[in-house]
Formats: structure tokens, sequence, C-alpha cells
């Protein structure tokens, strides 16, 4: 296996992201007690898990070109709806599956909408933005209290980590997710469909490749890891609200391009959005920590730091490309003598 | 349609859809809101349903305006909200703090033409996506807002601020006829010079317009630019008609409206052609949709349900694809018929 | 009177908590989780709590904004008891949702103050106190302002709040309520204005236009800006409000006092956002070691007519 | 009649305006090399879109085999054993060279993942079948164009099972390339394939095929065994009227002695191009000879300022300039036609008018807006003065054929009435007809005093059109030839001496 170990233009994004995490979090550590510790670490995947998922899960279909809108609101409609139907009595694990297939509906038509009548995935996704925050509200507009045992048991388990740290089951789930995706993308017929299709569309149909199925399975896949998310965050949180995660869709796109996916598509590895998430949940906690920040200094310091790492990504990022050659000789030399025989 | 033929023809089939998605639901409102087409004179100036969609609609308009450019760079500006605030806050405060109006419409237009810049330098320079480059400015643009009015409303008193957005001229809302100046304007700087050619070439093939001689960077500067300053100038008609600057809501969400009207009005997200007359009508169809919900009391709860739906029919029905499909059931039809009728010959 | 107290427990608190051992300066370090900057209101709240933390040397506040987001809220409990303050207070952003983090300070015998907005009834044992008024009384005080105003008798419109955000539901409920003793006033529109004034004002143009927007008495807004957007919209219609039309709003915001000086709003129902002095007194007073009662209330009141102009020059915000 | 693999009957294919096939029979048979002729726009790629599905015939039938088929798209024609190198290099740039030749097909390994060692190895494999020897784990878009087009004859022809369709694929290739592909098109023909062959080298067609079918104007000419076809009959029935050789029109012998209009000192620029000089005198035809990847658009690039200089100076005119770029080199009068059409040269989006009068208005500037009327003007003179085939002038130039869109892009430049003009490679997948009339075209503007640089890599070309020849090498000038030194011979005997020494120079540079 040739793991992409050297640095090229597509690894790249992924160590200055990683290079810039840990300088962060060194000057966090630096500036505050108590900030360099397991638990503060560990937080980042606790408090972050369901952010990974739908990243991830976005992931796909950002790489194939597309963009997919709903996912924070599809999100918040999984517990709205998880809630109302544990609220009937219905079990768990009932309901469970039942928002995860709900969510891969959605998610299967936006993406029929998308691949059948080409329209573009901006605005199916924001139609299902509006469409599934609606129907939270129309189920029912206040946020309802999640008490099933089984849902409180899971939320509050914890799994012991060496060094008086614990993590939740949706860290868990989230690095489950994480890996296949990254198997996904690498090694299998699907994942490399998606790099394709994101590096040309028409090229990849002209090769024979089942553009339409993969597009409309990636968005599929998105809503799947919605719902995942969407039940993971339900874990997190213990109620069903319409108002969950108003805006998210944001975080999740800036994870993924934080992490080194291309908005245009065709590039990145699919570890990236978890880097992202966890990069722009330091700056949060730092902002935390500070504890000093008045609401709008907040947002403005939020702000900067993003451009800072940005603008600094983007810097590593083409001195990198700069110093590599950009040219090779393109031809074995032995073709030169074989002209003068002709 | 004689007002359709005026157009070329791939314009009039942009501006088509958008047109027919406006006269069904006035259809609609026509037949279920009586007096909604009533306009009358009310103190000197005209008042009616009719009369509010196009003055509401005129801070969209005048963004989806702007947006419609960078759209056609293959760009998106979703800071526009942020520096609605930041414009209107700006102008507020100075207003408050006794600066002459001139000047305080001036520096509150000049901010946004700043923030623009900025977002350009980033998308253009920096070579950041424009999706994330203008987050950058939605996050701090909200933030720098805040932190000028103190999270305040900014109660403005000033007489002619107050008729940027609030006032009429010739019984016409002013803001109306400001949206339409910045539609002359902006059609005239596309189509009279050669901006708007050098722009689709730059939306549609970057590389090719830079060997061809065009200097890229710049046309895309000036569209983040031109952005900044739809969003701005909104920004003082939005505050100027409620005779207060909001920086914590003014304009939140607005850049989800603008491109959706950008969207409908035929220009495409991938960049290139760009149609300014169909994002006047995405605007208004967007206005007349908003303001038909809110006519009809449409439960506060399904009003995102019933946006959603509409939204997805429109661009259903803008869609080739099912136009192609639906004409060629028609067409078998026909085709069936014309067998027909040869065989009986 | 935060003044007063503030030696006796200074001198006092040191070795009362695990935490306090550790500060060992004798402060009182609080962790305050506010919601966002959504409106004035929210913001004089915040102010309010900066500066009296800012003039008082024995307090230090962790201020964290969460952008109206829950899990920002949680993520900043989170870290507050990483850094083991002494009191944490929170206006939390909705009701439900709470239980595992605040748990979770409970096992890190940190107390939790909450601050103007209530959480669910279930979990009343995991904070120590509420400081903060009662939206559905503040409901139900615009209810009985309104069919005063009235004569008990007319139609009225009611512009909601953010649907969804528990000031909106609950100042719905307690006005519903109310109105159920008043079965000659009747809700004939009920839209959301969104708490802002723009959209407050564009969807009093669009009400007017309805044909039940025809012939009304009365507006009953959720916050006083939809107030002051429908008020503009009623003017540029031609009606008169304050006369024609009476208008109910909630909060108490400078502006909304100014227009009752100028009769174009009834009634003003208060709702104080100037928490900050009560809080930290709370928080001084857990440190101390004493008792809270669990519900703090906020001095409010309702302000109509020479009530509210007599009012307006101590308006803070 | 069993033979016939294919068999094409009544094809038609319209599009809005234009009927680019009209009623078209084409039959192939096994074991052959079927070579589909005819001028730009004949229909030629649209024949073959139509077959392998990407367009959806108007009317006729296919029939595969004897068995009637309805291919639908890419993926079903791939299914049923045909397999294409489209016109266009169609792969996609952001993967590797082994994931474009095995993308669809990938080996596994038992539990079903892909198998990257297995993938690469077989990768590297197929590759060296053609000679070829690069990373095959780079990213295809690191490689040039010409590198790209064989990874795409390579993947069609791994895939092909019965029928390989190659548009235009030796338009980029050098002659040893094809040769090489020549010799593997035998081979599969040996083994029983079918093989269509579209290309505009009249020596090409001769050398590997064995029947010809001939399209003109979409429709169908006739078919011929390619022994019993000359070469001068070929020509006319692919242009529609008598041909002969005297229209190869030839350069007038003898050094130009124009005053030195552009020279370069020292110009380079750090990992693309060694520092170079270069003289150009006015009105003389200079060219640049080399391999491919010989540094020889680097060249052009660095004069018409596309990529920056980071050291040496370019003399314009006497003006001494430290940076160019685009623009300027526009106003200094120097134009730049491009080689790589599909991503440097059109805008697909625009119409063929708004193509051919972008360079002339990017050279007025923003505000000498050129009215609608006299864009027309402009327009409808060059698409006359150059036969470009379009439906009209407000056709998307991406639903121009290939030629007719390299046409358009020269168009462009000849509107804003150059001084210089460089030219990268401008009769790529240009017919013959056209060709003939493009280079005669060079030669009466450079009569009329207009400067050209010229880069292409028909050397028969170069030879025909140039005063003066620069040869390259491994990204370096190593000789200049001029007047009668200029030969084929001589210029590949250049190259394959001249740079000896350049070897070490060569390492450091990679
Ligand atoms: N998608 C399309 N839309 C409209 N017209 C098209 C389209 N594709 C091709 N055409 C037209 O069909 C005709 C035939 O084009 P085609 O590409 O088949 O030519 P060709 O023989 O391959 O020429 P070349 O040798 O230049 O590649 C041309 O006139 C072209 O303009
Ligand atoms: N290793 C490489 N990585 C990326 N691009 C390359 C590489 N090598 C060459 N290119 C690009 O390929 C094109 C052709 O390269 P170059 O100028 O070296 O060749 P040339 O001598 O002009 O030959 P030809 O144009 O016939 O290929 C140029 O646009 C160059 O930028
Ligand atoms: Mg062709
Ligand atoms: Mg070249």
């Amino acid at each position: 296996m040739k793991l992409p170990l050297k640095i090229t233009s597509s690894n790249i994004t992924i160590l200055a992201t990683v290079l810039l995490f840990i300088s962060l979090y060194g000057t966090g550590s630096a500036m505050f007690d108590s900030f360099f510790s397991i638990q503060v670490f560990l937080n980042l995947f606790v408090d972050n898990a369901f952010l990974i998922i739908v990243a991830t899960g976005l992931a796909f279909v950002i790489v194939t070109g597309g963009i997919d809108l709903s996912v924070a609101s599809l999100i918040a409609l999984v517990s709205v709806l998880s809630a109302v139907m544990l609220r009937a009595g219905i079990h768990p694990f009932v309901v469970m599956p039942s928002v995860l297939l709900l969510g891969t509906i959605f998610g299967l038509l936006q993406g029929y909408l998308i691949c059948r009548f080409h329209i573009h995935p901006w605005i199916v996704t924001l139609g299902g933005m509006f469409l599934a925050r609606g129907t939270c509200f129309l189920i029912s507009p206040e946020s309802i209290v999640i008490d099933n045992p089984i849902y409180s048991a899971i939320s509050n388990f914890r799994i012991p980590m060496p060094g008086e740290g614990s993590i939740s089951i949706g860290v868990v789930i989230a690095l489950v997710t994480v890996a296949a995706a990254v198997y996904i993308s690498r090694y299998t017929a699907f994942g490399r469909n998606v790099y394709a299709i994101g590096g040309n569309e028409k090229s990849s149909e002209l090769m024979g490749l089942p553009v339409y199925a993969t597009k409309l399975a990636v968005y599929t896949l998105s809503g799947f890891c919605s719902a995942l998310s969407g039940i993971v965050f339900t874990f997190y949180m213990l109620s069903g609200y319409g108002l969950h995660l108003m805006g998210g869709e944001m975080d999740a796109i800036a994870a993924c391009v934080i992490g080194g996916i291309l908005l245009t598509g065709g590039f990145g590895y699919f570890i990236g959005p978890m880097l992202g998430v966890l990069s722009a949940g330091v700056i949060q906690t730092m902002i935390m920590f500070q504890g000093s920040l008045s609401s709008w200094w907040t947002k403005i310091v939020i702000g900067f730091l993003l451009f800072a790492f940005i603008a600094l990504q983007r810097v590593i990022v083409s001195r990198r490309e700069r110093k590599r050659n950009p040219h090779m000789p393109k031809k074995t030399k032995s073709s030169v003598p074989n002209i003068v025989q002709l | 349609m004689p007002f359709m033929s005026m157009f070329p023809n791939a314009i009039r089939s942009k501006l088509f859809w958008p047109a027919v998605g406006i006269a069904l639901i006035l259809v609609f409102n026509a037949l279920f809101t009586p007096g909604f087409f009533h306009i009358r004179m009310q103190d000197g100036h005209l008042f009616g349903s009719l009369i509010d969609i196009l003055n509401r609609g005129t801070p969209i308009l005048i963004i989806a305006l702007g947006m419609t450019l960078v759209i056609a760079k293959e760009g998106i500006d979703i800071s526009v909200g942020s520096v609605l605030a930041i414009a209107a806050s700006l102008a507020a405060f100075l207003l408050q703090k006794h600066v002459p109006f001139a000047l305080a419409l001036l520096a509150g237009l000049g901010i946004g033409v700043v923030c623009g810049y900025w977002n350009g330098l980033l998308v253009a320079k920096l070579k950041i996506q424009p999706m994330i480059a203008t987050l950058i400015l939605l996050t701090v643009g909200r933030g720098i807002a805040q932190l000028i009015s103190g999270g305040k409303i900014i109660t403005i008193s000033d007489k002619a601020y107050r008729f940027v957005g609030g006032g009429y001229l010739f019984g016409v809302p002013f803001a109306v006829i400001l949206a339409i100046v910045v539609f002359v304007v902006l059609h005239v700087i596309t189509r009279k010079t050669a901006f708007g050619l050098f722009l689709e070439s730059v939306g549609a093939n970057r590389i090719s317009s830079e060997f061809a001689g065009i200097n890229a960077t710049r046309i895309m500067i000036s569209v983040y630019v031109i952005c900044g300053f739809c969003a701005a100038l909104a920004g003082i008609i939005v505050s100027s008609n409620i005779t207060g600057a909001d920086s914590n809501n003014a304009g939140l969400w607005f850049e989800l409206d603008a491109i959706l009207a950008v969207v409908i009005g035929g220009t495409s997200m991938r960049g290139g052609r760009f149609y300014l007359g169909g994002t006047v009508l995405g605007a208004l169809f967007i206005q007349t949709l908003t303001t038909t919900i809110y006519t009809l009391g449409v439960p506060s709860e399904s009003v995102m349900v019933v946006k959603a739906i509409v939204i997805i029919l429109v661009s259903l029905v803008q869609s080739d694809v099912l136009r192609e499909m639906l004409s060629r059931t028609f067409s078998k039809k026909m085709e069936k018929k014309v067998l027909v009728n040869e065989t009986a010959a | 009177g935060a003044k007063t107290s503030e030696t006796t427990t200074a001198s006092t608190a040191p070795q009362a908590t695990k935490a306090a051992a550790k500060a060992g300066d004798g402060k009182v370090t609080v962790g305050f989780s506010q919601i966002g900057a959504e409106s004035g209101w929210r913001g004089a709240e915040t102010q309010s709590i900066q500066d009296t933390a800012k003039a008082d040397p024995t307090i230090e506040l962790k201020f964290s904004d969460a952008q109206q987001k829950q899990e920002n809220q949680i993520k900043a409990i989170r870290s507050f008891i990483a850094q083991k303050v002494d009191v944490i207070a929170m206006a939390p952003v909705v009701e439900t949702g709470w239980e595992a983090v605040l748990k979770e300070a409970k096992d890190a015998k940190i107390p939790v103050i909450l601050v103007d907005r209530g959480i669910d009834k279930k979990n009343e044992d995991l904070y120590t106190s509420f400081i903060g008024s009662d939206f559905i009384v503040e409901g139900q005080n615009a209810a009985k302002a309104m069919a005063e105003h009235l004569g008990d008798k007319g139609n009225i419109v009611e512009l909601e709040g953010t649907v969804g955000a528990s000031a909106a539901t609950d100042r719905k409920k307690g006005f519903d309520d109310e109105m159920k003793n008043h079965p000659n006033i009747k809700i004939v529109k009920s839209q959301s204005g969104d708490f802002n004034r723009a959209t407050g004002k564009q969807v009093m143009e669009a009400i007017l236009k309805s044909p039940e927007g025809k012939d009304i008495q009365g507006v009953y807004a959720h916050n006083d800006d939809m107030a002051l957007g429908a008020i503009q919209a009623l003017e540029e219609a031609g009606k008169k409000p304050g006369s024609d039309v009476k208008i109910v709003s909630i909060d108490g915001i400078k502006e909304a006092f100014e227009a009752v000086k100028a009769g174009k709003l009834n009634t003003v129902v208060e709702c104080n956002p100037l928490l900050g002095p009560q809080l930290f007194q709370a928080a001084k007073d857990l440190k101390a070691g004493k008792q809270l009662p669990k519900w703090i209330k906020s001095n409010e009141d309702v302000f109509t007519g020479q009530k509210a102009i007599d009012a307006l020059p101590n308006r803070k915000y | 009649m069993q033979q016939h693999v294919l068999t094409m009957t009544g094809v038609s294919k319209f599009f809005p305006g234009v009927k680019a096939l009209t009623n078209v029979d084409f039959q192939l048979r096994r074991g052959e090399i079927h070579a589909l002729m005819g001028q730009n726009g004949a229909g030629k790629s649209t024949l073959i879109k139509v077959l392998t599905g990407v367009y959806e015939k108007d009317h006729g039938i296919v029939a595969l085999n004897g068995q009637i088929v309805h291919i639908k798209s890419p993926k079903d024609a791939q299914a049923l054993g045909i397999s294409t190198v489209y016109q266009e290099v169609n792969l996609c740039p952001n993967l590797s060279v082994s994931e474009n030749l095995f993308i669809g097909r990938q080996p596994r390994k038992r539990g079903g993942s892909i198998d990257w060692p297995l993938l690469n190895a077989k990768a590297e494999e197929l590759m060296g079948r053609l000679s070829i020897g690069l990373d095959v784990s780079k990213p295809l878009s690191e490689f040039s164009v010409a590198i790209q087009q064989m990874v795409a004859i390579a993947r069609a022809v791994d895939i092909s099972s019965g029928l390989l369709i190659l548009d235009e694929p030796t338009s980029s290739l050098d002659q040893q390339e094809v040769k090489e592909l020549f010799r593997i098109m035998r081979k599969l023909k040996d083994e029983g394939m079918a093989i269509v062959f579209v290309t505009h080298f009249m020596d090409q067609v001769y050398e590997v095929s064995d029947r010809i079918t001939v399209l003109r104007n979409g429709e169908l000419v006739g078919e011929y065994l390619t022994e019993d076809l000359p070469r001068i009959e070929l020509i006319s029935k692919m242009i529609g009227r008598e041909w002969n050789d005297e229209e190869q029109q030839s350069k007038v012998v003898g050094m130009k002695k124009g005053e030195v209009w552009v020279s370069a000192q020292q110009l380079g620029r750090r990992g693309s191009m060694e520092p170079f000089d270069i003289t150009v005198r006015k009105g003389e035809v200079l060219g640049l000879a080399g391999l491919l990847g010989s540094g020889r658009t680097e060249i052009a690039k660095l004069i018409f300022g596309i990529d920056k200089a980071d050291e040496g100076a370019l003399t314009i005119d006497n003006d001494k300039i430290r940076t160019m770029f685009p623009k300027k080199a526009i106003e200094y009068g120097l134009a730049f036609c491009p080689e790589e059409r599909k991503v440097e040269g059109i805008i697909g989006e625009l119409t063929v008018r708004e193509n051919i009068v972008l360079a002339l208005q990017a050279k007025r500037g923003i505000l000498h807006n050129l009215s609608l009327r006299k864009q027309q003007e402009i327009a409808d003179h060059y698409i006359k003065l150059l036969s470009i085939k379009a439906s009209s002038m407000e056709q998307r130039i991406d639903q121009l054929s290939g030629g007719n869109q390299q046409k358009a892009i020269l168009a462009r430049w000849l509107a804003t009435n150059p001084k210089l003009l460089i030219l990268d490679e401008p009769t790529r997948g240009i017919d013959v007809g056209s060709k003939a009339e493009i280079r005669k075209l060079i030669l009466s503007l450079a009569a009329e005093g207009m400067t050209i640089l010229m880069i292409t890599s028909e050397w028969e070309e170069m030879v025909g059109c140039c005063d003066r020849i620069m040869v390259l090498r491994d990204r370096q000038i190593i000789g200049e030839l001029a007047g009668n030194e200029i030969g084929e011979q001589r210029i590949m005997q250049m190259i394959a001496e001249g740079g000896g020494k350049n070897d070490a120079v060569h390492e450091h540079v990679s």
C-alpha cells in the first residue's frame, strides 16, 4: 500500500491543518491553566461528535462538486421526530432505525431532484433545509424533552480513557464513521467514482462511470449521515427542537474546507472534515477559556482566527506549490535516438 | 407576448418562468385575497399590496442584483447580510453623533465598498474559496455591526435619511426608484461597456480569459465591490425604512433569499451567463410569495414549508429536463397522430 | 446592596469550597454562558452583568457567548467545569436538553444559577436558583392591559416572536389563556415577526391589507421592536396607533417608553434585563454557604400612560 | 455480411440549426482499421458520439454483430465492448494516471477492496507497453496533453474487446508516439479487433488504415479501400471539389533582414525554463522546434507574460519590459494562440462572436465597447475568412467541432491586428484543406509584414513556413537554423546530438 507519506499538493492542506491545530492547542495550553488536559482534548470530540459525522457525510457530496445545505436542518428534524416518537411511547430501537431511514430517504429525494432534473444542488438542498426546519415547527414549535431511560443511559454512558478522561458513545460512532469514510473513499469503486465525478463529471460520464447512480448515492449518503448525526446529537442534547443547530450547515462546510476539501470538487481526504471540526473546536475552546470577550468581540475574534487559519493554510500550501518543480520531463529520453533513426 | 418579444431568445426563456411564477401567485391572490390588487392614493402616495411588494422587495432586489454579478463570476457572497448591518449601523451611528446626512450616507456606502474589496481580495488574491472567504465576513461583520451600535438598535431621526427608504417621490416609494436606478446603472455597466463580456468570460473560463488579455483579478474584485456596495445601499434602505439600525437582525438570512432570486432568475451557480432582468423577476417572485404568505395569514409554523415547496416547484418548472420530458411525451402523441393520418390517407 | 456584603463574603469564603481553595485569593469566579446578542434587550443584560463584574474586584467573570446555539452553551459549561469556576450561571437558550451537562456540573460540585430563562421542570434539582421573570405572567399582564384598553371587546392582531423561542411560546400562552376570560376580544391574526422591527413592520403591512386586517382595534406584540415596526406600518396605512389601534408590547426598551410618551403605544409590560447585581449577589451568597430561594424574581412592572412617561428619564437601555 | 462487426444505417443527428449527420451509413469489419475522414465539422465526432451513446440519434439503426442495439450511454457502449478515445482528452485530471487507466474496473483484493499496489503495477505495465515510463501514481494534471492523450489511448486499448474508436488520437503526439500507437493498433487488428480511426494527417491514414469512409457536411460521400483511393482524390472527396498540390503555396526562400523587434535577454523562470536569449526580426517567420516538453510553450508564455519571468528582461521595440502581462503584450501588438484550446483557448459558454472579439475588446479596454454591429462585422469577416463552420455566430463555441474551435481562436487573435503573432500548434486538429489555407494565411500575413513565432510538431509545416528556426531541447535553446539549412533531417539531428552536454542540466532542472 502506497500511503501518501510524501508531501503532495493533495495532502498539504491536511498537513497544514494538523500543524496549525497543534500550534493552536499549544498556544491555548500556554495561555490558560487546565487547557492542556486530556479531558479538554477529549471534549473536543465529545462536544463535536455529531459535527464530525455530518461533515464527513457532507464531504462526499462536496467531493463530487455538489453541496448539501439541508444537513443541519435534517439533524434538527431527526431530533424532533425522535423526541415525538419517544414521547408517544415507541421503543428507542424502533425510533433509531426509522429516523435513519427517514434521513436516507430525504437525501435520496434531494439527490433525485438534483440528478434527474439537473437542478442546482444549492437550490434543492436550500428547499430541503426550509422543508426540514418547517416540518420541525409543524410538529412542535417548542422544544421537547427526552426522558426515555434508554436514551438517557446512552447519553450518560462514558467510556473511560487512559489518563482521567472519558468519551461518549457519540465519539465512538463518529470515529467509526470517519474510518468507514476513509475506507470507502479509498478502497471502493464508489469512493473513486466520487473523486472522478468531482474531477470532471463529463469525462466520468464518457469513461462509462455510473455518474447518475453515484451522485444519487452521495446525496443519499449525506442524508444518512445527517440522520446518524441527528441520533448522536439527540443523545447529546436529550431534546428535540426545531431551532437546534441553526446555521450548522455552515459549520459543517467550513469544517470540510479547513480539512482540505475543495468546494469545487475532486480533492480532499476524508480524515479532513474531522480535523476541520477539531480545529474550529479548539478556536472555540480558547475563546471560552479566555472568558472576557463580549458577544460581538466573540464573533469578531472567531472570524479572525478562522481567517488567520485559512490564510496561513493558503500560504503554506502555495509556498509548497511554488517550491515544487511544476515541470517534469515528460518523456523518457530513450525516444530521442529513435526519432533520428526515422 | 409582445413584451417578451423585445428580448433575444435566450433571455426570453430565462425571464419566462419566473414571470409565470409571479403571474401564478398573483392569479392565486386575485381569486383568494380580495383587495390584493387594490391601489389607492393615500397621503399623496400610492398604497396597496402591490406597492408593498415592490417596496419590501427592494433590499433583496438590490442585493440580488449585486449577487448576480458575483455568481456570474462563479463566486458567491454569503456576507451580504452582515455587510448590510455594518453599513446601516455605521450610518446610523454617525447620524446619532450629528454627522451631516451626506457624510453618514457616504460612510455607510463606503464601508460596503471596503467590505466588498476585502472579500474580493480574499477570493482573487489569496484564492480562498468564495463561500469560506465570505463566511469570514459573515461572522466578523455581524460582530462589527454590533460593536458599532453597542448591540442596540440605533434610532434614526434624520429626515433626509428617513426619506431614502421611507419617502415617496411622485407617489412612488423612493426606495423603488433607487432599485430601478441600481438596475439601470448595472445594466449600463455590464451591457454598454465590455464589463459584462469580460465578466461572463472570466466566470466561464478564467484561464482562457487571462490568455485573452483580461485582468481576471480586477474583474473578480470589482464584482465583490459592487456586491458590497449593493448590500450597503440595501442596509441604508432597510434601516431608513424602520427608522432604526438593528445590528442584530438586519439582513439576517438575506443571503439565502438573494441567491435564490439570482438562481430563479436563470443565472447559473456555475458562473458565466447572467441575467439581471431575470434576477429582478426572481426577487419580485420571492417577495410576492412572502407578502402573500403574510397576507393570507399562513400559520407561522408552516411558512417555511410553504416556501420550500414553492422553491422546489419553481425550479422543477424551470428545469430543461422536465420540459423536455413533457414535450417528448407530447410530441410522441403528435407523431402517433401524424401516423394515423398518414395511414388514413 | 452588593457593596456592603462584599467584605464579609471575602473574608469568610476562602475554605468554603474546593474551587475556592484552588483560587486562594478570595475571588468568586463566575462562569456565565449567555445565549447571544440577538436583541437590544439581551445586549442590556450582558452589559449589566459585565459592568457589575468589572465594578466589583472580588468577582471574576468568565463570559461566553453561545451565538444562539445550545450546543455552544453545553460546550461553555463543560469548559467552565474544566476551569473549576465557583459558580456557573447561564441564560439557557431552550428549556430542554440540559440534563447531562448539568449533572456533570453537579458531580463537580459547582452550583448552577439560571438567569432570565428557566429549564424543564423535571430537572429542578440540577440547578440552585433561577433569577428572572415569568414570560407567561408577562403575557397575562399584556392581555389584561389590552382588555382594559379595548373595553373588553374588539379585534386584535398578535405579532409573535421567533417561532419556537420560549419567550414567544410563553408570551403567547399567557396571553391566550388570559384572553379566554375576555370572549368578546377576537385574535383575528397571529403571525411571527421574528422579534425584529423590519419583519414586524412587513407583517403588519400585509395584515393591514388582508380582509381581516381592515377592522382591528388592537395589536399585541411579543416585544417592543415588533410593536415599533407595527406602529410605522399603521401610520403609513393612515391609522392612528395608540388611539385607533391600541398597542401593547413586552420588554420595556427606552424607545417603547418614548412611543408611549408620543401617544403611539399604550402599554409596556416590563421584562427587566438588568440582572447583573442580583446574579452576583446570589453567587456570593452561595459561596458564603447561604441557602438561596429557588426563584429570585426580578423587579418588574407594567407601564401605562403617565406612569411610563414618568419612568422614561430613568430608563437605561 | 457476418464479418461486419458494426453496421450503422440511415443515422441522422440534428442539433438546433445544424444537421450534423444526415442519413449516414457506416460499416466496420472485423480485423480492420477504418479511417473516418472529413473536414472540420463534417460530423466525424458526432457519428462516434451517436454510436457510443453520448448523443441520442434522431434516426437510424445501429447493429452490432448483426443484432440491433440501443446504446443509451457510454456505459452501455463499454458493456458492449466498444471503447473510445474522444477527441477532447476525457479523463479526470485530479486522479492519478493509474486510476484514470483503471477506474471503473479496479483490481480487487479478496475482501473486495481496491488493490492499490496491483493497480499501480498493472498501470505501469500498461504504460510500459506503450513505451512510456512515468510515475503512474502522480495526478494526471501534472502531465502534458500528449501524455494525457497516451493515457486515454492506453485505457481504451486495455478496455476494448472487439471495437476500438480513436477520434484524433494523434493530434498532440509526436512521431515516436504515433509509431508506437500504430504498432499497437496493428497488433490489435491482427487479433481481430475492429478499429475506427479519425485523423487529419494524410500520411497516417495511408500508413495504417485499410479502408476509408468519407463524410462531408454530415453526409456520407462513400466508403473506399485505402489502396484504391489516391491521396489527391481523397482530399477532393473530403472538400467536395478538385484539389491540386499547387495550392500548397510555399514560402519565399531567403532570410528576411528586418530589424530586431522583440528580444529576450536571459529571460527565464526557475523550475520551468532555463534563461534564454532570443531575437525576433520584423516580418520573419520564426519557428521553435523541439520535442514535446522541450520548453517551446514556456518560451511563448514568458514572452506573452502569462508566466512571469523571474530573471532576465524582454525588449520590444526598444522598450525594456521588466514584468510582462497579457494585456500589456497585446498593447505592444503581441498575440498568442495557445495550444490547449479547451482550457486556455475557448470560453465554452460564450458564443462564437464573443469568443472572436474578446481579445480585441481586451485590447481596447473596458470602456471602449465594440457595438454589437461592429462585433458582428468582425465575427462575420473572420468566419468567412477562415471558413469557420458554425450554424450562426451566436452558436456556443463549445458546440463547434474541434477544428473550428481552433480556427475561432485564431480569428480572435487576427482580429487584434497583431504585429507579432505567436502560434502554438495552430493547425492541431485542422483538416487538410484548412491546414493549407492556414499555412497560406500565415505566409501571406508574413508577406504583409506581420511577424510570426510558430510552434508546431509538424516539422514539414515548420520547414515549409519558417525563415529561421530555433531548436530546443530540455528547456534550453541549443541551436539555430536559417535559410537553406532548414530541413527536417537537420532539426532531428540537432535535437539528437546538440544537447549531449545538457543532460546534466536536465537532471538538475527536474
Ligand atoms: N452539442 C452540439 N450542439 C450543436 N451543434 C453541434 C454540437 N456538437 C456538434 N455540433 C455541430 O455538428 C457539426 C459536426 O461536428 P463534429 O464535431 O462531428 O465535427 P468533426 O467532423 O468531428 O470535426 P473536427 O474534425 O473539427 O473534429 C458541426 O457543425 C458542429 O458545429
Ligand atoms: N510536469 C509538468 N507538470 C505540469 N505541467 C506540465 C508539465 N510539463 C509540461 N507541462 C505543461 O505542458 C505544456 C507543454 O509543455 P512544454 O512547454 O514544456 O512543451 P512544448 O515544448 O511546448 O511541447 P508541446 O507543447 O508540444 O507539448 C505546458 O503548458 C506546460 O505548462
Ligand atoms: Mg471531431
Ligand atoms: Mg507546447
